[in-house]
């Protein structure tokens, strides 16, 4: 790589007379992560200016073409299938760093969901907190106060043997344990209560274990900030933590595939700073609430760089930033690396010079360090400076616009076949599910997240009588003081599904997240998508992705729910292996209002319990099947209209105040749902599966066929409930056994103690 | 003293964070009641005296890093020690930590203030015996009728949710401590009885959950009344009817009766 | 420069839970034989200051913010750089 | 038997955010010329078994569980009582 200083700390890149083999080079020893064919478009483009670029326009070139900044694998499907469902109330929608949605007349909630899986992998701790940390930054940018967050993660099984573990592959327990630390350190300590997640297990993760984050705010119309900036003139404002080496390059390290090598990316890994954050985000709201911000975006992946670009880029502006005046946590920094540092705890706020005395009042009050760093301009060039001299002058489009690609697939032809097993044990088996990872409780990892600090969760992940709750199928949160309207939030994924048939595991993401808001008593309302796939530039995977999307799409268009933001994140592959493909939706619902709530635990001795849904022989990817080695192909169908039917249903009977608790079937099928009911409420039941048909009696219990719940109806209403509901009644809340019979065949009947003791063991064992 | 209205501060610094919950409970009262950070005492904005009542809400003030509240218990202490004194020892003013203001109260040496203030910390709220934060529900008996306490039934629920929360102390204090009456709440079974883990959530000696001082007017709590000020805030709502949340009768207690 | 080594333990007959759970996780990773684990607190400050003065500050640092003396005891090494 | 002491820093580079609050907080408290302050993690573990075998076994413990090479340097020793 031939380069020339042009001031200290500048280079002038001579890649107008390199070669392709050098200049793959400069892409590989810069870290840029470009391909050639990147390379040869900026070769090309500094030889239509007639000159070579410095290595700071390199640097924000390549990072404003990342696959994590531009979406450029994506974008086209995600267009295709995911952007644009109509919707009356959703506000912003993929536009800005989150999506915004209407709540009621003066309020909008905002949220979405991303990922942060290579730095989680390589550092548990770290990476998972600073996942936090940023998912939290993009609710605040939009002005909205963080009020709730999520984080559904992914790892291969706790008793994964250390001996088959890929050189520098840290064991699952190691992860979990410093992945749940770090959600925990992190959102405990920024006082916002992490209401809902998944902790799925699965061989698929053993390399790249999947940590996602999503974070949902309340913000006052009249107060919503957007990402972007349409004035000229205006200041741009840093606040927050310093700029230093840490986090460089971390969305080209985001778009690459995990290797042994990892070990060293050590620059891409932060720790995060939540004592920094918290009282930023009290200074955020409070200039918010004095009406002095103008446009705002948080510093995530990508760093100053793709900030600047994105916020003037969108609102038809342009900058001049004088990069000396970022403060800096060390000395010597490079222009640079200033440039797309991705330190973290950093906002960029856009406001008027007159207003820049308020926000020093409040940075003062809180300890919080502001610097101007620039301007907002008219015209064409960004331009960058360092102490006076200019060393970046180039068309925000080319910076920012990015690239965007047609990346070839092939959709994989799925043979439907369905072994058949000798009939189980059936106590053995329901126990032997009940304990295993995917099913068991994960008290242990709810528990360690405050979730219920600010006050406003007033359906809890976890439910039932104190001391003995169960798993819930959402959590409600009650975002004002004098309005009993709330917010329902659930996150789902099935990737156990997803490699068999992604599209339709898509539509059976799509369904459960109904179902689990539904089971609540919330309408669904709207979806965050968060894309966890592996190596696009293989055929397969993009095929996996393209499918996903199809489904997804399909079935929120046909529910009318929009996706109001979301996230890809490809390359999760290491060791020639890809995960399986895994989209994560969290979603929303709307519950008019909270004191109609249902929860998961069964109320009363002598109610009946109804079956809604259909159970089919539709045994693949089924936990079932998983645990006992049985192959299966045919997974769930999905009818979308039975699906829309019978959440209308519930939700009048809900409404009607009939149901005392509800609980969507889903892994391990009816048994299971059946037995969570029961550990929540600390009560029996009788169940007789009859009234399901001909079916061998393994299916009707542990069938995870799609639209199903069981319910408890109050005593006594079973004629109204009948009446609005399309349901069978399979039994009946008593004692302190759980006991199933088909017909005249008893099953199994376990005491509740035995339950408990099993399905709290799962994880216990592992996690000491 | 019934209706009347009291000046309360709901202290702050980076890392506080159920400030809003417990601003809400005296605004639900209609109290004077506003935030005070403590670079606004500091400076000499805000002065402790002008208030009645303190109260230092839960989080995690600057991290509680070296240990729970001891940073923000060493501010304070730099920046108000005589203030805070005087405050203590007019019997019409009181002061109350939740959580992590609890924590602030024992590095303080104001709790458990067998003998009024001290000068170093006489006790401790130490790591859970789980090792491990726990958020979660825990019942509570009432141990003894104090300004705090006067409106609350015997026995309630509320919510815990820290890491640090075992109360420590020497066994002379522990005497003391009993002898004078302090133990204003102790963790026990759902039925009242002696609390075994988790309903002693964090192996508390003797399931001391709240104390107050021997002059009764500044008490320490590990659970959050503030966090079950309504009866949509408990868990077992949907079970179990109430007409307000039990950490209710706390502020009512505390507002009603001097 | 003088460089200040702190460590904090739990006294003697102080429950170290995070200790027990260390130990804990140690052995369902399969290590036998571990008698106790035991986990301290550990400080480094550097400092600008000649070496009484330093120590002086050192120790009222200790005593202000670094230790409880109803559960720790306190180990203090100040060296010169 | 053995007693293993070990010291867990996190890496040159890697910005601690304990070290910096405590730094932060001790400054608050009007100390002044503190450099930097840096927090590790101390570790004691005392196992029944032979010099060799035992450090083995403690590096073993420092590499499943104790430690990430990505953010940290450790400090070792191990001694017979
Ligand atoms: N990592 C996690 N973080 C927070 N909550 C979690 C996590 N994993 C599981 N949960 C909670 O545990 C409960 C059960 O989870 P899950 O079995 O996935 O429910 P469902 O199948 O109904 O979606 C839910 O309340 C969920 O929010
Ligand atoms: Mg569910």
């Amino acid at each position: 790589m031939r380069a020339r200083e042009l001031y200290p700390g500048v280079y002038e890149i001579d890649i107008l007379h390199a070669t392709d083999d050098e200049l793959m080079e400069i892409s590989e020893s810069m870290g840029l992560a470009l391909s050639m064919e990147e390379m040869r478009r900026l070769k090309d483009f500094f030889a239509s200016l007639g000159r070579n670029p410095t290595d700071v326009e390199i640097h924000a070139i390549a990072q404003g073409w990342s696959e994590h900044c531009s979406y450029k694998s994506s974008k086209k499907v995600l267009r295709k299938y995911i952007f644009g469902i109509p919707s009356k109330h959703a506000l912003i929608v993929m536009q800005d760093d989150a999506g915004v949605v209407e709540f009621d007349e003066n309020h909008a909630y905002v949220f979405k969901i991303e990922s942060h899986n290579h730095p989680s992998a390589v550092e548990p701790y770290g990476g998972a907190a600073t996942g936090v940390g940023g998912i939290i930054r993009d609710i605040l940018n939009m002005g909205a106060k963080p009020i709730a967050l999520v984080d559904p993660l992914f790892f291969a099984p706790p008793d994964y043997p250390y001996e088959k573990l890929n050189p520098g592959i840290k064991h699952p327990r190691y992860l979990l344990n410093g992945v749940v630390a770090g959600i925990r350190d992190y959102g405990n300590r920024v006082g916002i209560p992490t209401v809902a997640g998944m902790t799925y297990f699965h061989e698929g993760f053993v390399n790249n274990i999947l940590v996602n984050a999503g974070c949902l705010g309340i913000v006052r119309k009249d107060k919503i900030v957007r990402s972007r900036v349409d004035k000229p003139s205006l200041l741009l404002v840093m606040v927050g933590g310093r700029t230093g080496r840490d986090g460089i390059h971390g969305v080209n390290f985001a778009s690459r595939i995990l290797g042994e090598k990892s070990e060293e990316e050590r620059q891409a890994v932060q720790l995060g700073n939540p004592i920094l954050k918290e009282p930023l985000i009290h200074v955020i709201l409070e200039a918010n609430e004095m009406g002095i911000i103008k446009g705002m975006k948080d510093l995530g992946g990508g760093g100053l760089g793709s900030v600047v670009g994105e916020m003037c880029y969108s609102g038809g502006v342009t900058a001049e930033i004088y990069l000396d005046k970022v403060p800096l946590k060390e000395e010597g920094m490079a222009p640079w690396e200033i440039w797309v540092s991705e330190s973290q705890e950093r906002m960029l706020l856009a406001m008027e010079e007159k207003d820049l005395d308020r926000l020093r009042e409040i940075c003062e009050k809180w300890d919080v360090e502001m610097s101007m760093i620039g301007k907002t301009k008219e015209g064409e060039n960004l331009e960058l400076y360092w102490h006076g001299k200019k060393v970046l002058d180039l068309p925000l489009k080319f910076v920012t616009a990015g690239v965007e690609y047609e990346r070839p697939y092939k959709i994989k032809k799925v043979e439907k076949m369905q072994e058949l097993p000798v009939e189980p044990n059936y106590r053995e088996i329901f126990l032997r599910l009940l304990s295993s990872f995917n099913i068991g409780s994960k008290e242990w990892i709810i528990r360690q997240y405050d979730h219920e600090v600010q006050g406003r969760t007033v359906i809890k992940p976890l439910q039932g009588v104190i001391g003995y709750e169960s798993h819930g199928d959402a959590a409600i949160i009650k975002p004002l003081y004098d309005s009993w309207k709330g917010i329902a939030i659930t996150t789902v994924a099935n990737p156990q599904l997803g490699e068999i048939d992604p599209y339709k595991a898509a539509l059976y993401t799509v369904d459960e997240a109904v179902r689990n808001l539904v089971s609540v008593g919330a309408r669904p309302h709207s979806f965050s998508d968060c894309l966890n796939f592996g190596n696009p530039e293989k055929e397969e995977i993009m095929g996996e992705f393209v499918e996903s999307c199809r489904g997804l799409g399909e079935a929120a268009r046909f529910l009318g729910i929009p996706y109001v933001s979301g996230n890809v994140s490809f390359y999760n592959e290491a060791f020639g292996k890809n995960i399986p493909p895994t989209a994560v939706l969290m979603a929303v619902g709307i519950i008019d209002d909270i004191r109609y709530a249902v929860t998961s635990d069964f109320k009363e001795e002598g109610n009946p319990i109804y079956l809604v849904g259909e159970t089919k022989e539709e045994m693949g990817g089924s936990e079932y099947y998983r645990l006992i080695g049985a192959k299966s192909t045919t997974v769930p169908e999905v009818d979308l209209e039975e699906l829309r039917k019978r959440s209308e249903e519930l939700l009048k009977a809900m409404k009607k105040g009939v149901i005392r608790a509800c609980h969507d079937i889903s892994q391990g099928g009816l048994a299971i749902a059946a037995a969570e009911m029961c550990l929540g409420g600390n009560i029996g039941a009788e169940l007789d599966l009859a009234p399901l048909g001909f079916m061998r009696a393994d299916f009707k219990l542990f069938s995870e066929s799609a639209t199903r719940w069981l319910c408890e109806v109050q005593r006594g209403k079973e004629k109204e409930f009948e009446s609005i509901v399309k349901a069978r009644k399979i039994g009946v809340v008593s004692g302190n056994t759980l006991r199933v019979r088909d017909d005249s065949r008893w099953l199994f009947n376990v005491h509740l103690n035995i339950m408990r003791e099993r399905w709290r063991a799962a994880l216990r064992d592992y996690v000491g | 003293m019934w209706g009347e209205i009291m000046k309360v501060a709901v202290l702050q610094i980076e890392g506080t964070n159920c400030e809003e919950e417990s601003y809400a409970a005296f605004k639900h009262f209609n109290q004077d009641v506003e935030y005070v950070h403590l670079n606004l005492v500091k400076r000499g904005k805000k002065r402790l005296e002008d208030y009645d009542i303190l109260f230092i809400p839960g989080g995690f003030s600057a991290g509680d890093y070296v240990r729970a509240g001891s940073i923000f218990a060493a501010r304070l202490k730099a920046i108000a020690w005589k203030e805070l004194k005087k405050f203590v020892e007019d019997e019409n003013k009181r002061i109350i930590g939740v959580c992590n203001g609890f924590q602030i109260l024992i590095e303080l040496g104001l709790l458990p203030g067998v003998d009024g203030i001290s000068e170093v910390p006489e006790a401790a709220l130490m790591v859970n015996d789980s090792n491990r934060f726990e958020c979660r529900w825990v019942y509570l008996r009432k141990e003894r009728d104090t300004s705090f306490s006067k409106e609350v039934p015997e026995l309630i629920a509320l919510p815990v949710a820290h890491a640090e929360g075992k109360f420590f102390t020497t066994s002379k204090i522990l005497e003391e401590i009993e002898e004078n009456r302090q133990v204003v709440f102790r963790y026990v079974s759902p039925s009242g009885g002696k609390a075994e883990y988790p309903w002693n959530p964090n192996g508390s000696l003797n399931d001391i959950a709240a104390l107050v001082n021997s002059y009764g007017n500044v008490m320490g709590i590990m659970p959050h009344p503030e966090r079950a000020f309504h009866w949509y805030q408990h868990p077992d709502w949907t079970r179990k009817k109430r007409e307000v949340g039990d950490g209710y009768y706390i502020f009512k207690s505390l507002l009603h009766h001097k | 420069m003088l460089k200040a080594t702190i460590i904090v333990r739990y006294k003697q007959g102080v429950d170290d839970p995070e200790g027990k759970s260390i130990k804990h996780s140690l052995e369902l990773l399969n290590f036998k034989d571990i008698q106790e684990v035991r986990v301290a607190k550990y400080y480094e400050i550097y400092l600008d200051k000649p070496l009484e003065e330093g120590k002086r500050e050192v120790e009222e640092m200790i005593r202000k913010l670094l230790v409880n003396p109803v559960i720790h005891d306190y180990e203090m090494r100040v060296e010169e750089l």
